[in-house]
């Protein structure tokens, strides 16, 4: 600008106000969410207790659990708290992991095998763990199943397959879901309603065709060399990202006429500046509560999966799965209760806290939002 | 206001919906139950004995048609039914019946040998695509008419000289064919009601069928509802007025709707009970005529698994490190016999050779002899594929633990929907998968002959000139021991060269009401419903009805 | 008049167009995915293989196939099921439907019924141990996975008290479990969005007008605040009642239910692909109309809302 | 008086803008053959009832809705039907100032990022230079440039305004639409914002376009005024003369509407009530638009349309001015 006239400030001058101004903090709309968000108990007690499972969860190849997929026939069906269970060391450490072994190299080789089998972080974990508790290991005080495995580990374990699943599947869905939804409804017109019926079409081919496809013919594929979990995640988001699509359509046509989306097509914002720094994040409030939706859905998604069989495979286990196992354990003639408990425990603990988690932020990050 | 009027409207009328809806809910009322009701596990593919395969279809098939013979229901003896006797003659090609002059079909007229000649022919006939034709393939000429080498039906080798007799001729002897005169596939239909309704002649409406039961009600996966057939030969004999046949997929809930009574007999309960049910009178467990095992794939389109599962010691050490006892108790429990052969016990007169029990040591030892012939510094890791199903998954998991622990294999598992599963089986896109084989008729032969080269059961890649040799020797043989030393040397080869792991035979498991008179357990799981009775004294007595 | 005749011809032709779609959609994914309809673990000669096949006209090409079908479809037939072999998928789906529309109404009615109850009752007492307590049981409702809250309840009502049969169809005292399944995540759904729509609606003037008048709070809640708090319910009904009429694999299964539920997953696995077409077709005619119903819907229960 | 006159070349001259939106069963005529001519330098009001159109013609001006029809020339050059390259350059050179400062910002963008935005959009700018440019925009509008993180929730309405202004004036533009910039304002703000918005031109020669229903203010701003009445401009002319001797009916009965601070002079002035609803924007082009609602119609202004003839300095569009 040429003309600076009685405006005009020397450099230094208008650095040292850019060194003031760097001391000035906002308050973001996030910031107030959050305060308001701190004030609902109920709330914040699930996102301590999601933090909680997730942790515990992630952490599980630290802990010193018996091995999820070790099966003891002399084991079977043993009850929580049963008693040939505390016979091995009451309620805490008993030895014995992996495995029993006839001496100690023995127990490294088998050990370095389940690291070798392991992911990089998962093995780093396991290593760590066998530093620390050697071949002590936490009593089945959940019981075990009806191979003698722990459940105890297995929910721990299921954790970390069904809270990653949840959560991969949802931001796979999440991405393609805003990008779909807020092109659409900012570009509107034909585009947009062609865009949408192409959503409702896919609404109605039933997911189950998708699910097999796409695990079938990645799977035939060794060039891709997907791994089964990584397709998981991907078949759940392809299929979940309609509603969100929908849902961020919706929110971007009733701010797309906002002055400010305006200001920036006069300032010549770009559409993708406009869509992803304009309409986007003020979208996002929206669709967090939304995804703490998704989330339980998408887990409710892989127990139905589980159900089906198309879940995960041995030794990965996850809630869903173990919650579909356990369904022939309750029948009328004996009920083995703690096959479907811990699991479904885990499980629904951890959807209700996320659900009331999602109502917490829906009420922190806009009082007047309604339900999505 | 009008708007409001609208909206009172609106209202008003989505009550209606919901109100009229509920009505429809309410009015199904139920019907009086039968004498009998069993869990047949799924609906029928369909009621033309020409085409399905399925044991299901079989329960519900033996009750509306009747064939030659019959199979006794305590033991795998045929007994006469629409053919009061046969002959056989001395070189076994020629099977002559007698048609009982008092066999009718379910509308009232004569059922003859005509109607047979007719059935059969149809049963061959190309545009028919009978699954089953093949079993019936050692009738002369039936294989060219099937395969589209012989035109004329005339030529297949079945006749009807007069009304009563029918006459079959073989193209060499088949010492289990009266087997067949018993299996559906051979059943007779009704020409007329064929030809006058050749797509819905199977309705309730339609049906006419020459069993001890006809088709009063069929709704579609909710209930099959026979009635006695009063024309039929045996009416005299046969005890149950009405049956129902629900076809139920899952069996914790058959097992349900048993304990509170609601059905009589459940085909199959989920294992978890099975210790439970054990202490019952109601269910005995016996053997039948079939296997649970592993496939290897010799096949396998990786050279280096190609060569780790080509190698005998390999397939060996798999099969001797595989505990089939725990299995059988730990998992299974139902009283499985572990296998250590291929063909089931019970058949009469056949001993099957058998393969060494259980080694894990030897198993260890055999797979680093293997490992080092094949210069390998490693078993290459690979997958057990298994269709879904609690059991299967349990079993392939021990197993998975098991070859872990003795052999230090790292074994994935690979679960897959049925049909998945079996188009990579079929297309030897596996390494090793679970599989089932149920014998079709009470003889060896049906569970050896699959392993010939090229049959299309083999889906193994295992070929062995010598075995094949013996089959072929064994079929062409007339006289019932040798042919039964040479299926057992046949056995011997397969195992020998360990052509698949066995692991265990099954056993039946039905659960079947005390009052129900005549229900016998045998090798093959078939209950004619035709012997079946009520004891009404005891049934008031437990419960009152 | 002429707006509404017009906007409904639009939507049919939408329909149309959606159905050809949908129609094309799944029948490349259903030829693609691995097996078919007659392939069997006790493998079938080859040559029967082969006549089955052409039986289904599954010898020729795809599209061939294609254009067979599509014209089939477009007439109104559905052709034969691949499974069930002695129905036509119309005689299937003709038959399944009363059945499944009984089971979801009395679903829907049971949702309906305890979701506006509850969610009525709640937010009247809001923030109270009723309150609290309702929305508590309404989400677990939802985080429950349907299989397990079935088995539970068959273990209290069936097994212990003896008070329903265990599956089956027939009278209505067969259908109460599974219409309670099967509506529970739709009731505890519509609880929450009721509670939402009644908070909102009864902090608005007109309602606290009502109050003021001296109106008892019952008459207040249903005369006056009922009728804007349910608007999010009726847009949540369309998509639902689509979703319960064609009721779920996992409760037919539980239930022994031959209704429509297991068609869509299991004509799926069983790769029957007429029958799976059908469901596919159904599914997308019903989902259309429903939605439809709710546009129409939105513009009586809301004067602002216009036909578009 | 203005400098301004049609006589200099204009520095905008809009020649029978036309904004017409898809309607049934006739299509919505929002601006209706729009024509005037801006300065340099010069301020433009443009006046009427909310709906007229008014906001439409600025809103055409700058691409936001897309023109039916006529033409815009910046400095001779085309601006309307432009491609997203030409507009974009354009775009440096006429800015726009919206209404309500509430809507105008992002909520989610800190005061810095929303006015150096335009810098970053057009490449004029990044890094340290980016912000030093900002904190300068800040100080040219009156702003604290120490709150250059905070958000627009936490500015006063007349403050969120500046923001708005420093954002248009970010790059430099020459011509600026002030889309009633006030009204959504307390007055005691107005004023401030008018000031700023006065000193701003003097010190760099902007145009404005000023759009506004509140006739106080365009007479205090504006050198010359257009009264737009259902997407046409009935009477152009100085505002002095404009307003002191209207000669549309309309532009009269708009006046007439305006209190008169005297209490003496409101007591007595002649005031003339407009009857009936103004016909609706989709109506058949045939006569006066305001034929209807005019207290001097005659049989010949409901059957031709009047065109703009100067009287007195002035276009008016009436057929006995």
């Amino acid at each position: 600008m040429e003309e600076r006239a009685g405006f005009q400030r020397s450099e230094a001058e208008l650095e040292r106000l850019l060194e003031e101004a760097k001391k000035v903090r906002g308050n973001s709309l996030w910031k107030d969410a959050m305060r308001r968000f701190r004030k609902n108990q109920l709330s914040f007690l699930s996102l301590w207790l999601v933090v909680l499972v997730s942790v515990l969860c992630f952490l599980a190849p630290l802990l010193p659990l018996a091995p999820r997929d070790r099966v003891s026939m002399n084991q079977q069906y043993l009850e929580p708290l049963h008693e040939d269970l505390l016979d091995d060391g009451g309620l805490f450490l008993r030895r014995g992991w992996p495995g029993v072994f006839a001496d100690d190299a023995a127990r490294d080789e088998a050990v370095t095998k389940i690291v070798e089998r392991s992911g990089l972080l998962e093995g780093w974990m396991i290593q760590l763990r066998y530093k620390m508790f050697g071949d002590r290991e936490i009593v089945p005080w959940m019981g075990t199943d009806q191979l003698g495995r722990c459940i105890l580990s297995r929910v721990l374990w299921g954790g970390r397959i069904s809270l990653m699943v949840g959560l991969v599947a949802t931001l796979v869905s999440l991405i393609i879901g805003v990008s779909y939804g807020a092109f659409s409804g900012y570009i509107g017109g034909w585009v947009d309603n062609l865009m949408m019926r192409a959503v409702d079409a896919m609404y109605s081919i039933p997911f189950i065709f998708v699910v097999i496809f796409l695990i079938t013919v990645i799977k035939n594929n060794p060039d891709l060399a997907i791994d089964r979990m990584v397709l998981f995640f991907a078949v759940i988001g392809a299929i979940y990202w309609l509603t969100m699509a929908r849902v961020v359509r919706g929110q971007v046509l009733s701010i797309k006429q906002k002055e400010y989306v305006e200001a920036a097509r006069v300032l010549g914002a770009s559409t993708g500046r406009i869509l992803f720094r304009h309409l986007v994040p003020n979208v996002m409030a929206v669709v967090l509560v939304y995804l703490t939706l998704t989330i339980p859905r998408v887990m409710l998604f892989e127990a139905f999966l589980s159900f089906l069989g198309l879940g995960v495979e041995s030794p990965d286990v996850s809630w869903g799965m173990l919650a579909a196992d356990g369904l022939g354990a309750i029948n009328p003639l004996r009920v083995y209760w703690w096959f479907v408990l811990f699991p479904s425990l885990a499980l629904g603990l951890t959807l209700l806290s996320l659900n009331f988690l999602g109502d917490g932020l829906r009420d922190a990050l806009d009082p007047r939002l309604k339900d999505v | 206001m009008r708007r409001d009027r609208i909206r009172n409207a609106f209202a008003f009328s989505l009550g209606a919906i919901l109100l009229i809806g509920a009505g429809i809910a309410t009015t199904g009322a139920s019907i009086e139950p039968a004498d009998l009701t069993f869990h047949n596990a799924t609906e029928p593919e369909s009621l033309d004995p020409a085409k399905v395969t399925g044991v299901p279809e079989g329960r519900v098939l033996r009750a509306l048609f009747s064939g030659l013979t019959v199979q006794a229901p305590d033991s795998s003896e045929s007994l006469p039914d629409i053919a009061e006797s046969w002959n056989i003659s001395p070189n076994g090609k020629v099977y002559t019946f007698r048609i009982r002059k008092t066999a009718r079909w379910s509308d009232g007229s004569p059922c003859t040998a005509d109607d047979f000649v007719y059935s059969w022919r149809r049963l061959f006939a190309p545009e028919t695509a009978a699954k089953y034709a093949y079993l019936m393939w050692a009738v002369d000429g039936a294989e060219d008419y099937t395969k589209g080498k012989l035109k004329d039906a005339a030529k297949i080798g079945v006749a009807a000289p007069d009304p009563y007799t029918f006459v079959v001729k073989l193209r060499e002897p088949q010492s289990y064919f009266i087997y067949l005169t018993a299996f559906y596939p051979s059943y007779a239909v009704h020409r007329a009601t064929l030809e006058a309704h050749p797509k819905h002649w199977h309705k309730p409406e339609f049906f006419v069928g020459n069993g001890p039961f006809t088709l009063q009600m069929r709704l579609i996966r909710e209930r099959m509802r026979f009635v006695k057939n009063e024309y039929y030969w045996d009416a005299a004999n046969v005890k149950l007025e009405t049956v129902d046949a629900l076809p139920i997929e899952d069996n914790g809930t058959a097992l349900n709707l048993y304990l509170t009574g609601a059905i009589d007999w459940t085909t199959d309960v989920p294992a978890h009970v099975v210790p439970q049910l054990l202490q019952r009178d109601d269910f005995k467990p016996t053997p039948r005529l079939g296997i649970y095992f592993y496939r290897i794939n010799q096949n396998n389109k990786d050279p280096i698994k190609k060569a780790f599962f080509g190698e005998p010691r390999v397939r060996r050490a798999l099969y001797l490190a595989l505990d089939r006892k725990a299995i059988c108790e730990r998992v299974t429990r139902a009283g499985d016999v572990p296998a250590r052969h291929i063909v089931p016990p019970g058949l009469d007169g056949y001993e099957s050779p058998k393969l060494p029990d259980y080694d894990p040591v030897e198993a260890a030892r055999l797979m680093q002899a293997a490992l080092s012939h094949l210069k390998m510094s490693k078993a290459p890791t690979f997958s057990i594929l298994y269709n879904t199903q609690d059991t299967h998954k349990l079993i392939a998991e021990v197993v998975q633990s098991g070859w872990r622990k003795h052999l230090g294999l790292d074994v994935k598992l690979e679960n897959m929907e049925w049909q998945s599963y079996l188009k990579t089986e079929s297309s030897f896109e596996y390494d090793i998968s679970r599989a089932g084989w149920i014998g079709d008729y009470p003889d060896p032969n049906t569970f050896l002959d699959l392993w010939q080269t090229g049959n299309g059961n083999n889906r193994t890649g295992w070929s062995d000139p010598d075995f094949d040799r013996l089959i072929v020797l064994a079929s062409k043989e007339v006289d019932v021991r040798k042919r039964l030393g040479l299926l057992a040397k046949a056995e011997a080869r397969a195992l020998a060269g360990q052509v698949v792991i066995p692991i265990y035979f099954y056993v039946t498991k039905n659960c079947v009401r005390p009052w129900i008179k005549g229900w016998h357990a045998n090798v093959q799981d078939r209950h004619n419903l035709k012997f079946l009775s009520i004891d009404k004294d005891l049934r008031r007595r437990m419960i009152g009805r | 008049m002429r707006d509404v005749l017009r906007f409904l011809t639009l939507r049919f032709l939408w329909l149309l167009a959606t159905l050809w779609v949908v129609f094309t959609l799944s029948f490349v994914l259903m030829r693609e995915v691995p097996g078919g309809p007659f392939l069997m673990e006790q493998q079938v000669d080859p040559v029967i293989q082969k006549q089955i096949e052409a039986a289904y006209d599954l010898d020729k090409t795809k599209w061939e196939q294609y254009v067979i079908t599509l014209g089939k479809t477009v007439r109104g037939d559905l052709g034969p099921s691949f499974k069930m072999r002695d129905y036509t998928v119309n005689e299937i789906l003709a038959e399944g439907m009363p059945r499944s529309v009984a089971l979801g109404t009395l679903a829907l009615l049971i949702a309906l019924v305890l979701g506006i109850v509850a969610g009525t009752v709640s937010a009247s007492r809001r923030g109270g141990f009723i309150d609290r307590g309702l929305m508590l049981v309404a989400t677990i409702g939802i985080a429950l996975p349907n299989f397990v809250i079935a088995s539970i309840l068959i273990l209290v009502f069936v097994i212990q008290l003896s008070w329903l049969p265990a599956a089956g169809w027939g009278s209505l005292r067969f259908m109460i479990l599974p219409a309670f399944c099967l509506g529970a995540p739709f009731a505890a759904y519509i609880a929450r969005l009721t509670r939402t729509g009644m908070l909102e609606t009864l902090t608005q003037d007109y309602v606290r007008t009502a109050h003021a008048k001296g109106l008892s709070p019952w008459r207040v809640v249903t005369g006056h605040a009922m009728k804007g708090g349910l608007l999010p319910v009726a847009s949540f009904l369309g998509p639902a009642v689509a979703g319960i009429l064609t009721g779920s694999l996992v409760i037919e299964k539980i239930f022994a239910i031959p209704g429509l539920g297991t068609y869509f997953v299991q004509a799926a696995l069983n790769r029957d692909y007429t029958l799976a077409m059908g469901c596919v077709l159904f599914y997308t005619l019903l989902v259309y109309v429903m939605n439809l119903l709710v546009d129409i819907s939105y513009t009586i229960l809301d004067p602002r809302v216009r036909l578009d | 008086m203005g400098r301004g006159g049609l006589t200099e070349a204009p520095l905008l001259a809009v020649r029978g803008l036309r904004v017409w939106f898809p309607s049934r069963p006739r299509p919505i005529r929002a601006v209706d053959g729009v024509s005037f001519d801006l300065a340099r330098g010069e301020t433009l009001g443009l006046v009427g009832e909310s709906g007229c159109g008014k906001s439409t013609t600025a809103r055409a001006l700058v691409g936001l809705v897309p023109a039916t029809d006529g033409s815009a020339l910046l400095d001779g050059k085309e601006v309307l039907h432009l491609d997203e390259a030409s507009l974009r350059r354009v775009r440096r050179r006429v800015q726009m100032v919206f209404q309500d400062p509430y809507a105008s910002l992002n909520p989610r963008m800190t005061v810095g990022n929303i006015v150096g935005e335009p810098l970053l959009i057009h490449g004029l700018a990044t890094g340290k230079e980016l912000l030093l440019r900002t904190v300068e925009l800040m100080l040219q509008v009156g702003l604290d440039p120490r709150f250059l993180n905070r958000y627009p929730h936490e500015f006063s309405g007349g403050q969120r305004q500046r923001i708005g202004i420093a954002r248009a004036l970010a790059l430099g533009p020459e011509v600026l639409l002030l889309d009633e910039p006030v009204s959504a304002l307390d007055v005691s703000i107005q004023a401030q914002v008018l000031n700023l918005l006065a000193e701003l031109k003097a010190e760099r020669n902007l145009a404005y376009l000023f759009i506004a229903h509140d006739l106080s203010v365009v007479r205090h701003l504006c050198e010359r005024v257009a009264v737009m009445y259902l997407g046409r401009i009935v009477e152009t002319g100085p505002s002095e003369q404009v307003f002191s001797d209207p000669r549309h009916p309309y532009t009269k009965a708009l006046l007439s509407a305006v209190p008169v601070p005297d209490p003496a002079v409101e007591a007595t002035r002649e005031r003339i009530l407009l009857l009936g609803d103004p016909p609706s924007p989709d109506r058949e082009s045939v006569g006066c638009a305001f034929a209807g609602r005019c207290p001097i119609a005659i049989e010949r202004c409901r059957v031709e349309d009047p065109a703009p003839e100067e009287h007195e300095g002035r276009m008016v569009a009436c057929w006995q001015p």
